[in-house]
């Protein structure tokens, strides 16, 4: 437990130092209003539905891919689970219904990612770009480009509660982000998942299924999105195709920003979560401070910028010693 | 033809005698591992000076060092007698100094001539001259004793020995006063080895230095002038003339220790083994064909032949990486299905390829994640991973293979070359393979590791493995088999026990071949 | 000139302040609504101003505020993501803003966080895109996008509806949201009744350059052209550079939000475009009056009644050469 | 002549058998309409500005990075170029004032990416996506929003003219892929970009300027963005800092599929043309048959994979013969 407190706060110095400093800048800025629990609260439920996208995401940029596809994804899953067919078998049978369809629809837009890029041999790049503007055009059609109003009261009721002070979806991310830590850190997939990122053709040799472990991935990216949808359902009430736009860029610099090597072969689930939560407490910070609009882009781009170089430094002096 | 007058030996800046070259007290660091501990090196103009160390001794990144790859921390260089200070690959070359890196040094994407010329192209106003480019790599490659690799080939089609002709193109395509190799020779035959040596033999004729790098000590007495020794970082001897230096010695100041009996003793193989892997009428199109061999439990099967007759191919067809077009592959009496490496390494296969940084290993992770990469599955408690046993089996190996530094932990990419074979020759021997496949096992390991492995190679035979070697040294080849099979140009031209053939025999074998 | 909407490319004189949109209204509301009372702080959360009209929504609604001294306007990042804008929403909450103004990106997405904020006692004002439940709004501005679409085919049908075989052609806005939805469906109703139909659409996304490429496409597609409504003034500067491109002249072009360059050429006269429909881009400014009103426990001077009302919603006037000069001064530049 | 011929023929021909397909069902869903000059010149025209972005993504992508800023950095340029001082300024000297605001513009934060890209070790992914954020914030902020009306007449008269019946936009497209082509395959410059795209560390011992060279293929890009700006303004008479929202995506999409290999390394500027070209002309072809944007998105989707697919297979059977 000590090596691994110590291991991971040295590595991610870098990363709690940033976070820190937009706390820091945030408590300065907004005092009062900036600290407390509920604003808290916000920033973390905030946080929740790109947190769960970007754990996805980590898998796949680990096992050397990319995906651009996500958040689209994660758009007709919504749609498609608060469809008045799904919702009324919903309402007659359990939501968990809705749940099971919004989870299916995000793992098999995975595999078809996964089966192109794997098997097709597409680059992850372009068969997730183009599952990118094909499922936001799937998702216009189905919804009709309209927004679909969740009216299954009981799957409200579960997913917008609270639980121990802390909201469902809190907890939802959570769960998600310590479940991929165990399977990164811990398990043989994890593993095997470095392998493919690291050196593909050594892992094959080695008699790994780099194939179908790649296709696994993309199906937990999936996966993951399908969940995130569950999420959006839940905060917005409604399902719609505009959800989750540009999410993946999001959580692509979630990830990066958090340490993962963009070019595979390294991972960090515990990056990955300070880095949702620095874009995250950021967005909370300007939204306190009344900033130009158009400068809080302008703010963005640089923090981007700033934050990886500070962790590259920092993570760089740590390995060093 | 008035500055052709400053390039002979002995022009201004170099009087004749004098060291081209003199570094001293060169020190590096890198983070965690100190390569360069004070180092000194002194060549003469046209000379062949040759560099000799174990595995990490420092050479290679004495030579980056040299070639303004790495930037030492402490020492100096004289450079024809002025202080000279490299602070880039690009001012090591003005001044003349040209290396062919250990690790192959070329552009995949472009051709020959573009790679020959990388850097120093032939151009106008930006523009490149392409005819006369390719006109000076031909005239480079012929001299170099490959004219049939065409100058407009993309080098990513050529086997690693082409690739290392490219590498050395370039580096005559320099006007150099230096020329550096770095382990010229480990992916070359010997029909090549003499190419390379004539083409060395010119230059130093034409009083170019060459620094030269190898681990085959038959080679540095067939070419070599003067020798300096590395160990651990330091020089140890400096200046031994090749020719009144018995190899005890160079073993001794190399290792600290004294290595005999290179090759173990062949048991031979009992009479009532079993037939372990038989491969029948194995053919891949275009690249080998019906090959058929058997190997036995305890058995040494050896593949000779020359670079590019195929026998990596082969190799990794058995493997199920490349997929035969025909003929079959059974291990223990099973039938393998072609072209899944899973099968292979479910039957009991394992192969260690040929290139070991782009095929083998995990340069980012540490070593001992190399060392489990096929076999972690296996520690592990069902999904859970046991980090720990696999350190411990890992820790084993590498005491018994006497990989440097003794340090699981270490991140594979900054191992020495030689570590890195080792480790991945750690990874089939935790796995525990019935059926060993062995490409080029010993590529760049130094002498005394080279008798380690060989020691294991035979302890796995005799504990009943059955192990399949491809070697360019036809010595080794000859050394450790129990049966050789040579290949020229896809087909098995021959076999026989390896007691009834010796090296010569195996070159004759070989031109025959290809003059059928 | 008029500082509602100034291009950045035309100098704002000192002078003609006193005739901007917001002071045209505020006249009308003079007396002791315009003095000022407790300090009222205002949360105000818009989608994206990756258009004219949506920038020209925050610029106004950022001037309004400006004019009182006890408004305190706090502005949150402009966004498309309605996970952002909720948690916006709930960072006004935790604040405990007074009011909050909010023109969601998706009306029905903000409806619950909205509902949260009138729960914890915050006035909520409604503007443009419509809440899905009625106790999340205390007030609501809307535009009328189903009349926008009436009052276009309406003119359309004046101008061509003699001739049943009159071609017309539609470029919509981004068709993904609602209101596009509305807007054609008006347009579409409105040709109905004199017998037309719409013979060619292709959707844009507000943009100029989405205008530019859809018009160059459709033109392509219909070589002969009687009407063409194009939804939105922003994306019509596009649509014109594509028309004047393609060098068409045979048809006549209803703009659709009323910006002051495409009010300025309908005075000219000498285009294609001879209307516009009015989509007014005050309508957060509106918001923010009102919730100064609401909170100061004031009423709307012009009406009779003690309270604001729960709806407000503006009208879609069709702009031509006749009645330009009434509107230009109350445009926004796109 | 015919070598090039018979090699670029060659190794496109999938792409040209793309083409060709697009162009069958534009004439079998259209017929004179699609067939007909004028939707040439309208598919040209369409395609020069996307075009002229591609051939500076060739380029970077070529040398093993990725701009995705090129499409913000354009929409900045552009309202830097119609910003009213610009302008006025313009006015009074040249129209060729606005023309150099462009492209210093561009130039200028192209070469931001990439110093930060090749001294800053930020990966290209994240550098250019802080850019992209970025620099559509400063546009916005600049442009305070609003379209910026071009009135400088000569800058318009100029650019949107014909030449020898071909819009100028289109000769300058065919230009910059003209003197793409050229840098790329005749000269050193175009030599190194394959070497540090294909191997940086063995074209740095080879004595190449790694860092200096990667710096200057993003200034092409940021170059190229400012020429598609000053296109852009005169095809929409407007500086808006809405423009060239998505060409990123656009233009990475017409380079890979044009069969650039997006791991560097590879690169052709005969498949980029064709690229765009394909991508132009699938759009006019959806709009010609009233396809609902949604439906368009769908099929866009599909056609990049199938075309990806395609293009590998024949390039593939090419190589082996
Ligand atoms: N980039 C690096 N980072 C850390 N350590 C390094 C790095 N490069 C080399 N080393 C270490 O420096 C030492 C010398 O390595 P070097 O490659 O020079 O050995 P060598 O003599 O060439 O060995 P070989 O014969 O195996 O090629 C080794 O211990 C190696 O682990
Ligand atoms: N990618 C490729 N494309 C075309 N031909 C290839 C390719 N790779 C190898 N070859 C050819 O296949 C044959 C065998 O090559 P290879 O170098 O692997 O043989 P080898 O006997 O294993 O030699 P080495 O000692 O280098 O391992 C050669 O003729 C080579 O040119
Ligand atoms: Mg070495
Ligand atoms: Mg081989």
């Amino acid at each position: 437990m000590r090596r691994f407190l110590h291991g991971a706060a040295g590595r991610n110095i870098g990363l709690v130092i940033a976070l820190v400093l937009v706390c820091v800048v945030g408590f300065a800025t907004a005092g009062e209003r900036f600290a407390s629990v509920d604003n808290l609260m916000t920033i973390l439920r905030f946080a929740a539905v790109i947190g769960v996208l970007s754990i996805g995401m980590t898998f796949v940029i680990t096992g050397g891919g990319i995906d651009l596809s996500v958040g689209s994804v994660l758009g007709l899953a919504s749609v498609w689970a608060s469809t008045l067919a799904t919702q009324t078998m919903a309402g007659d049978i359990h939501w968990i219904v809705m749940v099971g369809t919004a989870l299916a629809v995000g793992t098999v837009c995975g595999l078809v990612n996964g089966v192109l890029i794997a098997y097709g041999r597409v680059v992850a790049f372009i068969a997730t770009l183009a599952m990118m503007v094909g499922a936001r055009g799937l998702a216009e059609m189905i919804a009709n480009r309209q927004t679909q109003l969740v009216t299954v009261d009981p799957f409200l009721d579960f997913f917008r509660a609270d639980l121990l002070g802390i909201s469902v979806l809190v907890w939802i991310f959570a769960a998600v982000a310590v479940a991929g830590w165990v399977l990164l850190n811990r398990t043989t997939f994890g593993r095997r998942t470095l392998a493919v990122g690291g050196n593909p053709e050594a892992a094959r040799l080695a008699g790994i299924k780099v194939k179908r472990h790649t296709m696994y991935l993309y199906a937990i990216a999936g996966l993951t999105a399908g969940i995130a949808a569950v999420m959006m359902l839940a905060r917005t009430t409604a399902g719609s195709s505009t959800h989750g736009q540009y999410y993946e860029l999001d959580a692509i610099a979630a990830v990066v920003v958090g340490g993962t090597l963009l070019a595979g072969g390294r991972g960090t689930i515990v990056g990955t979560v300070f880095g949702v939560l620095i874009f995250a407490t950021l967005a909370n910070v300007f939204t306190q401070n009344n900033l130009s609009i158009s400068a809080q882009a302008v703010a963005r781009g640089v923090i981007i910028v700033a934050a990886v170089l500070l962790q590259q430094r920092l993570a760089a002096r740590h390995r060093s010693t | 033809m008035v500055n052709d007058v400053q390039n002979v030996p002995g022009s201004p800046g170099a009087q004749p005698g004098a060291p081209i070259l003199t570094m001293r007290g060169i020190v590096k660091h890198f983070p965690g591992a100190k390569a360069l501990d004070g180092v000194d090196l002194e060549v003469l103009p046209g000379e062949v000076h040759c560099l000799l160390g174990q595995n990490g001794a420092g050479k290679s990144t004495l030579i980056k060092v040299l070639a303004g790859a790495h930037r030492p921390d402490s020492g100096t260089i004289t450079w024809r007698g002025e202080p000279f200070e490299v602070t880039t690959p690009v001012a090591a070359l003005r001044a003349g100094i040209a290396t062919m890196y250990q690790e192959l040094d070329v552009v995949d994407g472009l051709t020959v001539t573009e790679n020959v010329d990388l850097g120093h192209e032939l151009a106008s106003a930006g523009f490149t001259q392409r005819r006369a480019a390719r006109a000076r790599t031909a005239e480079l490659l012929a001299r170099l004793g490959h004219a049939e690799i065409p100058p407009g080939r993309e080098v990513g089609r050529l086997s690693a020995a082409g690739k290392q002709v490219v590498s050395m193109a370039r580096a005559l395509s320099h006007d150099a006063r230096l020329i550096v190799m770095d382990e010229p020779s480990a992916v070359l035959d010997s029909e090549e080895v003499a190419n390379l040596f004539r083409v060395v033999r010119d230059l130093t004729a034409a009083g170019v230095a060459v620094v030269y790098i190898s681990h085959r000590l038959d080679e540095i007495r067939e070419v070599g002038d003067r020798i300096t020794v590395l160990k651990d970082g330091r020089t140890v001897a400096t200046g031994l003339a090749v020719d009144k230096t018995p190899t005890a010695d160079l073993i001794r100041l190399m290792t600290g220790r004294t290595v005999e009996h290179a090759f173990p003793e062949r048991p031979g193989v009992p009479a009532g083994a079993d037939r372990r892997l038989v491969v029948a009428d194995l053919s891949l199109r275009g690249v080998f064909e019906d090959v058929s061999l058997t190997v036995r439990s305890g058995e040494v099967v050896g593949l000779a032949g020359l670079v590019g007759s195929g026998r990596s191919e082969i190799l990794e067809t058995i493997y199920g990486a490349r997929r035969a077009t025909s003929g079959s592959v059974e291990v223990a009496g099973r039938r393998l299905r072609a072209g899944s490496v899973s099968a292979a390494v479910g039957a009991g296969i394992g192969l260690a390829p040929e290139e070991r940084k782009s095929q083998g290993l995990l340069l980012d992770e540490p070593v001992y994640r190399n060392i489990t990469l096929s076999t972690f599955g296996r520690f592990a408690r069902g999904p859970m991973l046991d980090e720990q046993a696999e350190r411990t089996a890992a820790r084993e190996q590498i005491t018994a293979l006497d990989l440097r530094p003794h340090d699981p932990d270490r991140t594979a990419r900054t191992l020495s070359g030689g570590n890195q074979q080792k480790a991945m020759l750690a990874r089939w021997l935790v796995h525990g393979c019935d059926v060993l496949l062995l490409d080029e096992p010993t590529r760049g390991v130094d002498v005394g590791a080279r008798a380690e492995i060989y020691g294991l190679v035979r302890a796995l035979a005799d504990r009943g493995a059955a192990v399949v070697v491809v070697s360019s040294e036809i010595e080794e080849v000859l050394g450790l088999s129990d049966e050789v099979l040579v290949i020229s140009e896809g087909r098995v031209v021959h076999r026989c026990p390896a007691e009834q053939i010796d090296e010569h025999g195996v070159l004759d074998l070989v031109m025959e071949g290809s003059a059928a | 000139a008029l500082v509602t909407g100034c291009t950045s490319n035309t100098p704002v004189p000192e002078e003609d302040e006193g005739t901007t949109s917001s002071d045209g209204g505020g006249e009308a509301m003079g007396g002791a609504n315009a003095e000022s009372g407790e300090t009222v702080t205002i949360g105000f959360s818009a989608p994206a101003a990756d258009h004219g009209w949506m920038g020209a929504i925050t610029r106004a609604a950022l001037e309004e505020a400006e004019r009182y001294d006890d408004v305190d306007l706090r502005v949150a990042e402009a966004t498309n993501d309605v996970n952002l804008q909720i948690s916006q929403i709930e960072t006004f909450i935790n604040d405990g803003v007074d009011a909050i103004v909010l023109l969601p990106f998706d009306g029905a997405a903000l409806t619950e966080v909205a509902i949260e904020a009138m729960e914890a006692g915050i006035t909520v004002v409604n503007v443009d895109r419509e809440f899905s439940s009625p106790f999340a709004a205390r007030t609501t501005v809307l535009g009328d996008n189903y009349g926008m679409g009436v009052s276009a085919g309406t003119y359309i049908c004046e101008q061509v509806g003699d001739d049943p075989d009159a071609v017309v052609a539609e470029i919509a806005g981004i068709d993904s949201l609602p209101l596009t939805q509305d807007r054609s469906q008006g347009f579409e109703d409105a040709l109905a009744d004199c017998g037309l139909d719409v013979d060619n659409r292709v959707a844009a996304d507000f943009t100029v350059q989405g205008g530019q490429q859809a018009a160059a496409n459709l033109l392509q597609a219909a070589p002969e052209i009687d009407a063409l409504w194009n939804h939105d003034d922003d994306q019509g500067v596009g649509v014109m550079a594509a028309i004047e491109e393609a060098g068409r002249d045979e048809f006549v072009m209803v703009g659709g939000a009323g910006s002051a360059n495409v009010m300025r050429e309908i005075q000219e006269d000498d285009s294609v475009l001879k209307a516009t429909v009015v989509y007014p881009s005050t309508q957060a400014a509106d918001g923010v009056r009102l919730a100064r009103l609401i909170v100061q426990g004031k009423a709307m001077a012009d009406l009779v009644e003690v309270e604001v009302p729960r709806t407000v919603q503006l009208y879609a006037p069709v702009v031509t050469v006749d009645n330009v000069e009434e509107y230009l001064p109350t445009a926004f530049e796109s």
